[in-house]
């Protein structure tokens, strides 16, 4: 019974992924491509993953279809629209893309039994850390180092799109996301969803430190609460330069790397955490981090903030 | 299976210092994005101060030990935790990248005299981000964490390319994104394999569990072949060069010294570790003549492109191209039999190209843009009597080139020696004739700038003044890599500092 | 036995998408295709990395954490060259659309700005 | 005594370390100004460093990381000392030749790195060192060729550096070869040498060095170069290029080439190559109106006759041969000089005195020949050592006949060549070191005779060896009157002879060119650089399979 679920997830998954390729025009494309996260969130929950599974539908799936919808919507219908190489270049392609499939499928299922794994080292250090989520426990304990350079990723890549603007000194706003005249659904949406959401945003930041959950969860659904209301021209964007919105998203990577400073004081290396005391600093941590991620999210969906003389 | 013993379990005195040269370039963004924009600049140059200082630290305490440098995060001991460890090569890598660093840094100072050429502040925070992502790649253990390195490199360096937001940069920084993503994605997917295959991250580990089991996994094969083209991808290795020239000609010059000098030696330093320490011998043996073919033709072809180049910043950036194809001539030469591939001479000479390329190139980027910028243009037809105009411009271009042709004195010609050395003594002829057609080839296209600008009359006017600051750090790079013509003819033992503990007992 | 079926299709699965993606990335001209064929890429290496995470399942976990988490960071991080790309894209539809005094004004006010 | 040698010893370092560290101060514009000063004075080192320095000290190394190592033996010290009177000479002619050149310093720096370069490569004792000064002389004598931006010159120049560039390519490949089975990264060149005998590659570093070191000096078909680059160069240019730079390929050979009997194959080609280069310099100059040019056809001609010493040497393994080698390069160095500064002169003189030019050219030139009682005929009593009587002696004998006839030439066309019509004299200061290098060209090969060869001056006057020094000189000069009276016209073969057919080559390397520039453009296409990526990561995974 299972296994049928499981393959039709599968076979489902690769009909979505034909759709996102072969789709016409560029709508059509993302509107499979967003479908295509929550069969592959799916596809996470079969395979015992849930907190990727969250992760997936929130950030694989709607955060990046919502920058592809934007995108889609704005390019020209030919720049986004299927245009494909020349007939042999399709078929050599193919052929490549095929040998590749089969040795890969050969690899992955002939790799070695038993599989190796982490997970006792991962349980048996976990009382330890004082939470009870082991995925949570590998992001900001055992490889700490890991999410706090992801952090930095995002902040990276929104100062690479903001030095994309024309406002090289950075003050002004990005475009309203929204559509000039949102529709009514939006905007009694964008009322009635954010207050729910921003609990249920809490509450998988807090309980991410022993069931399925975390700060990025958390950050994605309060990123997606922010750009509903933004979409819904409910308000304007936020000025870039405001130094407000700077700290919230500074907040995350100071508090990580303040306390990973603090790790040498107390623990004697860089990210370790006072014996016994782990887990209020984790948690500290991490609402931090849900905060930037929230804002990083959100603004790298909104785009560079417009010139000068852009309206 | 148990993972093997690793031998960077424990942390070693003074190991923070390799988490702060990560850190201290990341913690400079936060004041940098919370003071006025014209603050940014003072706020970055303070940084690379420092930044270099901890480099220095570094280096002088693996020298003095004579050991490498450990760090284990947060004390959590691969394979559950990760590690950092600088050892010789990584060493010499870390104080190369922070040398050209904070040159570009002082390159790209603003002017009092001429504050319009600023540099934006988008600029000084990229270079942060960059210098981070280049030392953690150089410092990092485990695969996954050096994957985002290579991706916080990219993110760092495709806006470099077109700061200033012209269709034709624009073009250039999206086919560059695009293609260092799928270079990126190949590499994850190797990482995947690996960690199903062996259950661990972290490279010495990984080495170990290699070397211990006979005969190598399928994943094994197939994560090396994805990781070698993926990383070949992201270093322009032809025939994948496909984004190099637009993106490195298109760049302003301290930004293109940045990434010809450093964003592309980051994959090939992956693909080192990945063929010197992961692979084992005989995998490596079988991988080599492909990587070495993909550098001949890199030499050859790419060095006919840059003959035939009539715009002096797209000569120098298929010369990029062309030189890097030496640094993988050194594979098929460093796998001899009964030795590691650290005691060969092939292996100091290919460090020693790799360093003294980064050296010439950035000097001779910023040469040209500030020829570009005296000019109003780097049309090499148009450069007769450029040398009396800016004559420390074309002396540091000139310098620079010298090491690119392998003439004595400069790091070049030591590192070109070494090489055809181990050539020779290999015989493998056809990389010799590979190595020398390359030194006759960069000849002609360093010479094609050279002689116009020294030898002829007439043509070139000058439109703009230069900062003698400016020329004065172009050609100190130049002269560096010119010094580095000074190191003996023999492998450097320095270069092999940690490298027989990272693997255990050498093959 | 169920279980290890499951792990077969969901491998096949993800090497489909792997494979799927690499085909548009390569033959697809326009680069917002590019994009979202790599974010199908993407999505095939995670979904490989979750079939390695379960086959780990042990000591009372449904899988192996570390997998787990390496995804979870992965997908942030595609998210993040996802959000460049599209960035870029954009700013390259600006640029084409305005001519080239348009850029020259842009230059002077990116100095303005900065003086 | 050891103070003293070793104050002494300083001079040697400072033979080449005084021109390059003159040149790298002309980068401030004040020094620059007095780089054509510098022209005259910076060879005085070198030339008491020739005279001082006892020969045959052990190797001066300088300290790490420096890999220089000196020393100076018999060979060296002739062609040292020789080649800094003539730098000497002709810098003092330049800096007055080319007063009016706005130019001039920049010709000057060049001119003082060449110098450097040359002075080194005559010394060092480091096969490293060796290629170090071997390519600043030879890449800073571009400075001098294309000096005059014209477009032969810029032609001349392109050759020259396309060449050098190659010479150098196959110096390096033959250098490591015969360094690779020293323990040592940069052994002495003697002790690199020592093991050639058992290299396991010894016929191919010697093809690569024989190559590389004829390039230089001209061996044909390698002189194409030659005639063009040393026509197109100022006067003082020229007259270093054919007399010193020339040389750097000699003491190669010298230096490179085991004097012990093990290479007598090698041997009976070099000197046949020798041979033949003679002769077809003196074929093609005598086709040739531009005295300079006349001249460089006769230093492609004079290179052979030194390239048969060094082949008769190393066939018969006469330990002499280098240094008799030397002695006549040495000589070729002071006339040669001497016979290109002539051509400014002539050209700076009215009817009045040009025939006190020529007279003393033709005296140079007689010499060059080996008539009896000049220097040059002692050059040629030395070479008869190493030659033997056999028929390659006979045969170089032979050629000096047709030197004879070619240095007629020149003294005709250097005739025709100047202005006849003004009663103009040279300016004194172009004239006095002109005439100051005449007479040290004339004497002292007669100085140099004993010390070299062992054998009295006395012997070098015996009825026999007048007799042998005079018969190809009145042979020569029998000949060209005989042409000059009714010969046929000789239609002037254009300089470089071979090289016009290598020009032939031209569209198809364009059109190869043309071809890398289309094939870099269709792999630079995305879906082709995809498939690429793909057909790669197949080809790596398919290559380790295979070792599984």
């Amino acid at each position: 019974m299972s296994g049928a679920l499981d393959a039709g997830i599968a076979a489902l998954l690769l009909g979505v992924a034909f759709r996102v390729l072969l789709a016409r025009d560029p709508l059509g494309a993302v509107i499979g491509f967003v479908a295509l996260g929550l069969v592959i969130a799916l596809a996470w929950v079969r395979l015992a993953a849930v907190d990727v599974a969250l992760t997936e539908a929130a950030i694989g799936g709607g955060v990046t279809g919502l920058v592809m919808v934007r995108a889609a919507a704005r390019l020209p219908k030919r720049e986004g629209a299927r245009q494909t190489a020349d007939r042999g270049t399709n078929w050599i392609a193919a052929g490549l893309c095929v040998l590749v499939f089969i040795g890969l499928s050969a690899v992955v299922l002939g790799l070695p039994e038993p599989a190796p794994t982490l997970a006792p080292e991962a349980a048996a250090h976990l009382p330890g850390t004082g939470l009870g989520n082991p995925v949570t426990a590998v992001l900001l304990v055992y490889r700490a180092l890991d999410t706090l350079l992801e952090v930095v990723v995002l902040l990276l890549a929104l100062i690479a799109i903001w030095s994309l603007s024309a406002d090289a000194s950075w003050r002004g706003a990005p475009p309203p996301p929204g559509p000039r005249q949102p529709t009514e659904a939006l905007v009694f949406l964008a009322r009635v969803l954010p207050p729910v959401g921003v609990l249920v945003a809490i509450y998988l930041f807090w309980a991410g430190a022993d069931v399925p959950g975390g700060a990025f969860q958390g950050g994605a659904v309060l990123a997606a609460m922010g750009l509903l209301v933004l979409l819904a021209g409910l308000c304007a964007p936020p000025r870039i330069g405001d130094r407000g919105l700077r700290l919230l998203v500074l907040a995350g990577p100071v508090v990580f790397l303040a306390v990973g400073m603090l790790g040498w004081a107390v623990a004697g290396a860089f990210l370790g955490y006072p014996e016994g005391a782990a887990k209020p600093v984790i948690i500290a941590v991490e609402a931090a981090l849900t905060l930037s991620i929230a804002v990083m999210l959100a603004l790298l969906v909104l785009g560079p903030p417009a010139g000068a003389r852009q309206p | 299976m148990t993972p093997a013993a690793s031998l960077s379990s424990a942390s070693s005195a003074f190991g923070a210092l390799l988490v702060l040269a990560v850190i201290v370039p990341l913690c400079g963004l936060v004041p940098m994005l919370l003071c006025a924009p014209r603050r940014v600049e003072q706020v970055a140059l303070l940084l690379l101060g420092l930044g270099g200082l901890i480099v220095g630290a570094i280096a002088v305490r693996v020298a003095a030990t004579g050991a490498a440098l450990d760090d284990v995060i947060g004390g959590w001991a691969p394979p559950l935790g990760m590690a950092l460890r600088a050892d010789g090569l990584s060493v010499v890598m870390l104080v190369m990248t922070a040398v050209v660093v904070v040159a570009t840094g002082l390159f790209a100072r603003t002017d009092r005299a001429a504050p319009t050429s600023a540099m934006p502040p988008a600029f000084w925070m990229l270079l942060m981000g960059l210098w981070s992502a280049l030392n953690l790649v150089f410092v990092a253990q485990d695969l996954f964490s050096l994957y985002v390195a290579l991706e916080l490199l990219t993110f760092a360096a495709v806006p470099l390319v077109c700061l200033d937001g012209s269709r034709k940069t624009l073009d250039a920084a999206l086919r560059y994104l695009l293609f260092a993503l799928f270079g990126s994605v190949l590499y994850l997917l190797a990482t995947a394999l690996l960690y199903g295959a062996y259950g661990t991250l972290d490279l010495p580990q990984l080495a170990q569990h290699v070397r211990a089991s006979g005969t190598p996994e399928p994943a094994l094969v197939l994560a090396l072949a994805l990781m070698s083209v993926g990383m070949a991808a992201k270093a322009a290795l032809f025939p994948l060069h496909l984004w190099l020239p637009p993106a490195h000609a298109g760049a302003p010059a301290a930004a293109s010294a940045l990434l010809s000098a450093l964003v592309i030696k980051a994959p090939i330093y992956l693909l080192v570790r990945i063929w010197c320490d992961l692979a084992g011998p005989p995998l490596a043996a079988a991988g080599a003549p492909l990587l070495a073919i993909m550098g001949a033709g890199a030499v050859w072809l790419c060095g006919v492109m840059a003959l035939r180049q009539g715009r002096l910043k797209l000569l120098i950036a298929y010369s990029t191209a062309a030189q890097i194809g030496y640094l993988f001539l050194m594979f098929p030469l460093a796998g001899i039999a009964g030795a590691a591939p650290w005691e060969t001479i092939a292996w100091t000479g290919g460090a020693l190209q790799l360093v003294s390329h980064a050296f010439s190139k950035a000097a001779m980027f910023m040469a040209a843009g500030l020829i570009a910028e005296a000019l109003g243009h780097d049309r090499i037809a148009d450069f007769g009597g450029l040398g009396r105009i800016l004559p420390v411009s074309v002396f540091a271009f000139g310098l620079g080139g010298l090491s690119l042709m392998g003439l004595p004195p400069s790091g070049g010609f030591v590192a070109k020696v070494m090489l055809l050395t181990a050539a020779v003594q290999q015989e493998r002829w056809w990389i010799a004739g590979v190595i020398l057609a390359g030194g006759l080839l960069a000849g002609g296209y360093v010479l094609r700038v050279v002689v116009p600008a020294l030898f002829r009359t007439g043509g070139a006017v000058a439109v703009a003044q230069v900062s003698p600051r400016r020329q004065g750090v172009a050609l100190g790079l130049a002269l560096v890599a010119v010094v580095l013509g000074f190191v003996p003819l023999q492998p450097i033992g320095f270069l092999a500092i940690g490298r027989a503990a990272l693997i255990g007992s050498a093959p | 036995m169920s279980g290890s079926f499951s792990l077969s299709v969901f491998g096949l699965a993800g090497a489909g998408l792997v494979a799927i993606g690499l085909f548009g990335l390569i033959v697809q001209g326009a680069a917002f295709r590019k994009i979202l064929a790599f974010n199908l890429l993407g999505g095939g290496i995670f979904l490989l990395m979750g079939v390695i995470a379960r086959r780990g399942a042990a000591a009372g976990f449904g899988g192996d954490p570390v997998p787990q988490a390496l995804v979870i960071t992965g997908i942030v991080v595609a998210f993040s060259a996802t959000a460049l790309a599209v960035a870029l894209l954009l700013r390259l539809q600006d640029a084409g659309e305005q001519n080239s005094a348009a850029v020259d004004d842009r230059d002077r006010a990116a100095r303005q700005g900065d003086a | 005594m050891s103070g003293a040698s070793g104050v002494l010893s300083l001079l040697l370092p400072a033979a080449p370390a005084l021109p390059c560290l003159l040149a790298l101060l002309c980068v401030a514009p004040k020094v620059r100004r007095w780089a054509p000063a510098m022209m005259a004075l910076a060879p005085v080192p070198a030339l008491l460093a020739a005279l001082l320095v006892p020969q045959g000290i052990s190797p001066l190394s300088a300290p790490a990381p420096l890999r220089i190592t000196l020393t100076l033996d018999a060979p060296g010290a002739l062609l040292l000392g020789t080649s800094a009177v003539l730098w000497m000479a002709a810098g003092a002619y330049a800096a007055v030749y080319l007063r009016d050149d706005p130019a001039r310093p920049r010709f000057a720096i060049w001119w003082l790195l060449t110098m450097g370069g040359s002075f080194g490569v005559f010394i060092v004792a480091d096969l490293s060192s060796f290629y170090l000064a071997f390519a600043l002389a030879s890449l800073s004598a571009y400075g001098l060729v294309a000096h005059d931006d014209t477009p032969e010159a810029r032609r001349a120049g392109a050759l020259y550096l396309g060449l050098t560039l190659f010479g150098e390519a196959l110096l390096i490949a033959g250098f490591v070869m015969l360094a690779a089975g020293s323990p040592d990264g940069n052994p002495l060149i003697a002790d690199a040498v020592a093991g050639l005998a058992v290299s396991p590659w010894r016929d191919a570093i010697v093809a690569l060095l024989v190559a590389g070191f004829g390039l230089k000096m001209g061996f044909v078909p390698l002189h194409v170069w030659m005639p063009i680059a040393h026509g197109v160069a100022p006067v003082p240019g020229s007259a270093v290029l054919s007399g010193i730079v020339v040389k750097a390929g000699v003491i190669g050979l010298i230096r490179f080439l085991p004097m012990d009997g093990m290479l007598s194959a090698w041997g009976a080609a070099i000197t046949t190559m020798g041979i033949v280069t003679a002769y077809y310099g003196i074929a093609i100059g005598l086709t040739q109106s531009h005295p300079k040019r006349v001249l460089a056809y006769s230093t492609v001609s004079q290179m052979g006759v030194v390239g048969a010493v060094i082949g008769a040497g190393l066939w018969s393994g006469d330990a002499a041969a280098p240094v008799i080698a030397a002695f006549y390069a040495a000589n070729h160095i002071l006339l040669k000089g001497a016979m290109f500064l002539a051509v400014g002169i002539a050209a700076a003189s009215g009817a009045r005195c040009l025939w006190l030019v020529l007279a003393v050219s033709a005296v140079l030139g007689l010499s060059l020949a080996g008539l009896p009682l000049t220097g040059g005929a002692l050059a040629k009593i030395a070479i008869k050592g190493p030659l033997g009587e056999g028929m390659a002696g006979s045969l170089l004998a032979l050629s000096a006949a047709g030197t004879t006839m070619l240095m007629a030439r020149f003294v005709i066309r250097l005739q025709a060549s100047a202005d006849g019509s003004s009663h103009r004299f040279p300016p004194l200061a172009l004239g006095a070191p002109w005439l100051a290098l005449c007479g040290g060209a004339l004497v002292v090969p007669f100085v140099l005779f004993q010390p070299v060869t062992g054998a009295s001056l006395a012997s070098a006057f015996s009825a026999g060896s007048l007799w042998k020094g005079l018969w190809p000189v009145a042979l020569g000069l029998v000949a060209t009157t005989a042409l000059a009276w009714r010969g046929p016209r000789l239609r002037e073969i254009p300089a470089g002879d071979v090289l016009l057919l290598a020009e032939r080559l031209a569209p198809a390397v364009s059109a190869l060119s043309e071809g890398v520039g289309r094939l870099d453009e269709g792999l630079r296409r995305w879906p082709v650089a995809g498939l690429l990526v793909l057909a790669l990561i197949v080809a790596f995974a398919t290559a380790l399979e295979a070792t599984r």
